[in-house]
């Protein structure tokens, strides 16, 4: 990557003007994959029914991992489940993100101290891109974390990769 | 017409055919599969009191453009044990099956792919391919759901083809021709005269025939709603039981091709049914071009037609979509078999009968 | 509609020494203390009867009474010797419109109960459970393995008072 | 020679969109027909068993809340009615009415759920959305009695933790007027939908002493043809106070105890719920709401069992108490995974589609289950 | 047979226009949908979301940390040297503790306001404020105490100091015979604390 970098230097036209483009493109169509795990996946059902519609951001729920570009951890993930998600993000094609909805799949939430079968945080076993805190969440802060990670999309650059 | 004209302008004979065989594809499907994917998005939110994307572009206009932006970023994931070959042609064949039969479908008067006599045949021959396609996605992909995905398929598309080509049946013994011009010729003049309302002319027989019209026009639309995987047939892409049928393995470009092609064949399905029976490119009320006198208005105004009930049977399908839940394979064989091909024969008799009198 | 006394007494009379007493320490429910090998011809028994006519098993539950003697185990922590585990079998009878409670214990070292998932289907779940957190083996039980932890999770029974945490799990740690 | 066949296994596994949850079913598949289905749970096993013996009493209600997260309120008036037969409090009589209000509201939200979610398992996306609608009206009529959407900890041992909100009851009047109208047009929609009735109908017929045997309780018992409802047959709380009937599976378009019985004795149960509710709501007396709260909860010691009505079936907590502060063993008796244990039976020798119909039917909450 | 078989037909072709019909009804009702970045509902005032402490009312009882089943609140105090003044609450109760360390950890807490209730002074409650998502997970972990970390070594170390005065005065008191009572040691001046 060192020659690339060398070679288009920052804030060249002709760079950021497609690196926001493909950006826009890939922020403003994020398909989830259908999944859920506890209290949390009833509360992104609510985010995508009708009364805080998750269509108006160009968000449908896939089932199938292949199709999908964000996974949203909700609810609480247990040691047998894990090795289940941690194969079902490796399925996901490349420009992948995960968004971990609730106080469960940040730390193990309610769990953490007597949960010998939970397990204490997402981010163990794949990288986390979003944490949305709440127990469950509401719809609106689902949102809110999904404007978060737009934001982080943004500004990607196909460029420099992030670290 | 359009032909001849490109190849006055070009000379050589190859390139114009090639041109005016692409004409359609980039001016007009590929398009038109961009906006009936936003429709449908937009159809089915305010169809459940939600709003559909609003964030791209005035009320989401450029929702599928950037979606395809995206599939065109994603990475194109093919696990080793596939079967490579069937594999990659898979998606490409879907499209073919689609964009064929638009060879035969009248725009207008004039702009036809090939004048072809043996128009409606031809469209139910090649409307076969989808079959193939289906059957090598699913088998290649190694997946279980994608290969029962398949096996549903098969057996649905085939066997829904039968009803289709009875009601053509019925139809040719009524107009006598199958070219799909001269059909939408012969319903020319108001709406009355369309195939729905027992053809042109105002003798008995037309009376006689409309009710049997109607039921005819019913049958093909069900069993054109079949062929082409659409609710309450989407069996093979059952989302709720096979995952996400046969296409679960694609993803990326190959994704978006199955995806666009499923719109192209709603329209071309649709296409075909407002050709069949609704007078294709006519207008239900006489033209204004001729009203007016300006002629080179009319081919305009019969494309806008054609667009128009194109659009408004693909909305129905829609509609259809999310209002009814799925049918199970063996209902969907048994409504097959002994509901719409007993209705077809019976029509296709009694027709016979008051043609012949 | 029978209350627990007549039908202890009823078992009294049947099966005589395997119905050990009806223990009514509780204020809530009288429990009928059974023999935990002859738990099977007891609710055969309770469910054919006529008059009893217990038709369906409510809860089955494992219980650690933890009223053996603490052993240091090593480096500060404390197992459990000797005691018991007991398991309380709730039954109704919708058509009698009448309940009962049993109760069974053995030992912890090597826990044994005869199962009653041929006398009720559903038992067949909760005696998995029961295993599962206990380890209570339920003899001659269709498929007796875990039901809610991992088949491969090799600590220990979780629910037991001397349970402890398995500092990694395939390659996860476990504890916070 | 016939030819030879080897069944395929197929794996529905905890990732599946229409599994309610992480439910793996193996599915021993001939073609399409099933042999026998194998379900594997224990992909949402929290252990809840284990926090409650390191919590104290009024400490374990949120981990109850998150039982059966559709219908929390309910978990919680069983967990609280355990409680207060433990240390045998007397709750004054607002408090009764408030319960019942709550736990008929929380009914017909769950129903709502387990409706919408059984429409999408058959292919009806839209009835999904619209149960979802109407369940936004209810959360949010929580949401302004005790502040949460979802999982309230609003019943407490011997009390409430709020008081109704000054405009509670104008609301909910408002909201039983308007849902009356929206039951029939899901009727409409959905119930009466004729390949709705040709994919359910006569799926997955459960009989009547199968199900007794396997204690399946709720709904899925009530679809088979037995009057049997915990609010009538094993009175607790108020519920003698109010008339309503128990809706029963009669077969109108199949035999007694298929997915079609089991779905509409749930409609019909939403409906008898507003009618519990407008009655509540008419006699609530006045009273203050948290006079029974003990300070310190400290029950004698002694095991109890106490079980209610929840909508997916009979709830029961058995509690083993110690005499200290902290419960020595909290066992609960989860509607879900009893009537999980009949799928095995219901699904031998139907489609793979029936399987997911009869899954849909049987209505199961994951977080019950597993525990 | 035959009968039943036209019946089907008919209730299959009519169940689905009556469908059809209230999907085509629902088409023009106005959508329920609030736009949620532009168009923010006002959540009802009992409503639980994020957890906020008003430090100069909390007397560092540690009620609410033990009322909570997550265990999510960590408290750490130091006693007050005799001579420095930590301040009164709002209601008048004279404070005699520094709260050093106050943090509440979001990633764990779920919400169930047990701890708003036992809290003598009412400092605990509950706000409505739901947009709070990071991209790291240690940021969810909030620190309410007011004291800077000098501060807070200062207090330690006076409290250390003090402690280790009267552990002198009990060893000296302890070691020498009493034959006559000690004249009350008298406090020994302590440099003041706050400078």
């Amino acid at each position: 990557m060192g020659l690339l970098d060398k070679e288009f230097s920052d804030g060249n036209i002709v760079i950021t003007k497609t690196d926001d483009l493909l950006n826009w493109a890939r922020l403003s169509s994020l398909w989830q994959v259908g999944f859920g795990l506890a209290c949390c996946a009833i509360e992104m059902m609510a985010t995508s029914a009708s009364h805080y519609d998750f269509d108006r951001f160009g968000v449908i729920p896939r089932n199938s991992p292949r199709q999908a570009d964000v996974i949203i951890i909700s609810g609480t993930v247990t040691l047998k489940m894990a090795q289940r998600i941690k194969r079902l993000y490796e399925q996901m094609p490349d420009p992948k993100y995960v968004i971990s909805m609730g106080s469960c799949s940040n730390c193990g939430g309610p769990y953490w101290d007597h949960g010998y079968h939970v397990l204490k945080g997402i981010d163990r076993v794949i990288p986390v891109d979003v944490y949305v805190p709440g127990c469950p969440p509401r719809p609106e802060a689902l949102l809110e974390g999904l404007l978060k990670l737009q934001e982080k999309i943004r500004n990607e650059s196909t460029v420099k990769k992030s670290a | 017409m359009i032909f001849d004209w490109l190849s006055s302008l070009i000379g050589n004979e190859i390139i114009a055919g090639i041109i005016c065989a692409c004409l359609p594809l980039f001016l007009f499907i590929l398009p038109f599969a961009l906006v009936a994917v936003l429709m449908e998005r937009k159809v089915s939110a305010h169809m459940q009191d939600r709003l559909g994307p609003m964030r791209t572009g005035y009320h989401g206009i450029i929702q599928t453009i950037a979606d395809i932006l995206k599939l065109f970023q994603k990475e194109d994931i093919m696990s080793n044990e596939v079967d490579k070959p069937l594999f990659n042609i898979a998606p490409v064949l879907t499209f073919i099956g689609s964009y064929a039969a638009f060879a035969a479908i009248p725009f207008t008067s004039n702009f036809i792919g090939t004048k072809l006599d043996l128009g409606i045949v031809y469209i139910l021959g090649v409307s076969s391919f989808g079959v193939v396609s289906i059957l090598m996605a699913g088998w290649s992909s190694n997946n279980k759901y994608s290969l029962l995905g398949a096996m549903r398929s098969a057996a649905q598309l085939v066997s829904y083809e039968i009803p289709t080509f009875l009601v053509v049946v019925t139809l040719i013994t009524v107009t006598g021709t199958t070219s799909l011009l001269n059909l939408s010729e012969m319903q020319t003049g108001h709406f009355w005269n369309w195939m729905i309302l027992g053809g042109p002319g105002l003798n008995l027989t037309k009376f006689l025939l409309i009710p049997f019209m109607i039921v005819g026009a019913v049958i093909v639309f069900i069993s054109t709603l079949a062929e082409v995987n659409r609710t309450p047939f989407d069996v093979p892409e059952a989302d709720s039981e096979l995952v996400a049928g046969y296409y679960t393995e694609y993803s990326g470009m190959k994704f978006a091709m199955f995806f666009l092609a499923e719109y192209a064949n709603m329209f071309a399905v649709s296409a075909i049914v407002s050709a069949l029976f609704f007078g294709g490119y006519q207008s239900p009320f006489g033209y204004l071009g001729n009203l007016l006198g300006v002629s080179w208005l009319v081919p305009f105004e019969q494309l806008f037609w054609f667009t128009l009930k194109g659009c408004l049977f693909v909305f129905v399908q829609m509609w259809l979509r999310w209002t009814l839940p799925r049918l199970r394979v063996d209902q969907l064989m048994t409504l097959c078999w002994k509901y719409l091909i007993p209705f077809a024969f019976a029509n296709l008799l009694i027709v016979g009968l008051l043609v012949v009198l | 509609m029978k209350n627990d006394e007549e039908i202890f007494e009823i078992l009294k009379a049947k099966f005589g020494d395997s119905i050990i007493e009806l223990n009514a320490k509780s204020p809530f429910e009288k429990v009928i203390v059974i023999a935990p090998l002859k738990i099977k011809e007891v609710s055969y028994f309770l469910r054919d009867d006529s008059e009893l006519d217990f038709c369906s098993l409510v809860l089955l539950s494992g219980v650690d009474d933890a009223n053996g003697e603490k052993v240091e185990l090593e480096e500060g922590f404390k197992g459990i010797q000797g005691g018991t585990l007991s398991v309380y079998y709730h039954l109704e009878s919708i058509n009698q419109k009448q309940k009962a409670t049993l109760k069974v214990s053995t030992s912890r070292e090597n826990p044994e109960v005869e199962s009653v998932s041929d006398v009720w289907r559903n038992a067949d779940w909760h005696e998995r459970e029961a295993f599962d957190m206990y380890g209570i083996k339920f003899l001659n039980h269709p498929d007796l393995r875990r039901i809610l932890m991992p088949e491969d999770w090799e600590a220990g029974y979780p629910l037991r008072k001397d349970y402890r945490n398995p500092e990694f799990y395939q390659g996860m740690k476990v504890p916070y | 020679m016939a030819l030879k066949t080897e069944e395929m296994v197929l794996n529905m596994g905890p990732q599946h969109p229409s599994t309610h949850g992480v439910l793996r079913l193996e599915l021993e598949l001939e073609g399409e027909l099933v042999l026998n289905v194998r379900p594997h749970l224990g992909y949402l096993h929290r252990c809840f068993e284990k926090h409650c013996e390191a919590m104290t009493y009024p400490q374990v209600i949120p981990y109850v809340d998150r039982l059966d997260y559709l219908a929390a309120m309910s978990n919680e008036l069983t967990y609280a009615i355990t409680c207060e037969k433990l240390m045998n409090i007397q709750v004054p009589e607002r408090v009764e009415y408030i319960r019942v209000i709550m736990v008929e509201l929380q009914r017909i939200a769950s129903h709502l759920v387990a409706l919408g979610t059984f429409g999408l398992d058959i292919g009806a996306f839209t009835p999904f959305l619209y149960c979802f609608i109407d369940r936004e009206k209810i959360l949010s009529l929580f949401e302004l009695t005790c502040g949460a959407r979802m999982l309230y900890n609003y019943i407490w041992i011997g009390g409430l933790s709020h008081d109704l909100h000054p405009d509670f009851i104008r609301l909910a009047k408002e909201f039983v007027q308007y849902f009356k109208p929206h039951v029939a047009e899901l009727n409409n929609l959905l119930s009466y939908n004729k390949i709705f009735i040709e994919r359910t109908a006569n799926v997955g017929v459960l009989p009547l002493e199968a199900a007794i045997n396997y204690n399946i309780t709720g709904p899925s018992l009530r679809g088979s043809g037995i009057k049997w409802d915990l609010r009538k047959n094993d009175p607790y709380s108020i519920y003698d106070k109010f008339d309503f009937d128990i809706p029963v599976g009669k077969g109108t378009f199949g035999q007694v105890g298929d997915c079609w019985d089991r779905y509409f004795v749930r409609v019909v149960e939403m409906e008898q719920s507003l009618r519990i509710i407008e009655q509540a709501l008419e006699q609530i007396p006045e009273g203050d709401v948290t006079s029974a709260l003990p300070k310190r909860v400290k029950p004698p010691e002694g095991t109890v069992y106490a079980r209610t009505e929840n909508p997916k079936g009979e709830l029961g907590f058995f509690i083993v108490s110690n005499g200290s502060l902290n419960p020595y063993r909290v066992k609960v008796k989860p509607p879900s995974f009893v009537n999980l244990t009949v799928l095995g039976e219901l699904c031998k020798g139907c489609f793979i589609s029936d399987v997911i119909a009869i899954l849909g039917s049987i209505d199961i909450v994951m977080g019950e289950v597993d525990r | 047979m035959i009968k039943q078989y036209f019946l089907n037909t008919w209730s299959g072709i009519w169940t689905v226009l009556v469908g059809m019909k209230i999907t085509f009804k629902h088409l023009f009702t106005p959508s329920v949908t609030i736009q949620y970045p532009d168009v923010k509902v006002e959540l009802p005032e009992r409503s639980r979301n994020r957890l906020y402490v008003n430090m100069d009312d909390c007397i560092g009882c540690d009620q609410c940390a033990r009322a909570c089943p997550v265990s999510c609140i960590e408290i750490e105090t130091v006693k007050s040297v005799p001579g420095d003044e930590v301040g009164k609450t709002s209601n008048g109760k004279k404070k005699a503790l520094w709260v050093t360390k106050f943090n509440i950890d979001f990633a764990k807490c779920c919400c169930c306001q047990l701890c708003v209730f036992p809290c003598p002074t009412e400092c605990i409650k509950m706000t409505s404020i739901y947009e709070f998502s990071e991209f790291e997970r240690d940021n969810l972990l909030y620190n309410f105490a007011t004291l800077t970390p000098a501060e807070v070594d200062e207090k330690k170390d006076s409290y250390a100091k003090l402690e280790a005065e009267k552990a002198a005065q009990k060893a000296a008191a302890a070691a020498e015979p009493k034959p006559v009572a000690a004249p009350a040691p008298e406090k020994p001046k302590e440099e003041s604390s706050n400078n």
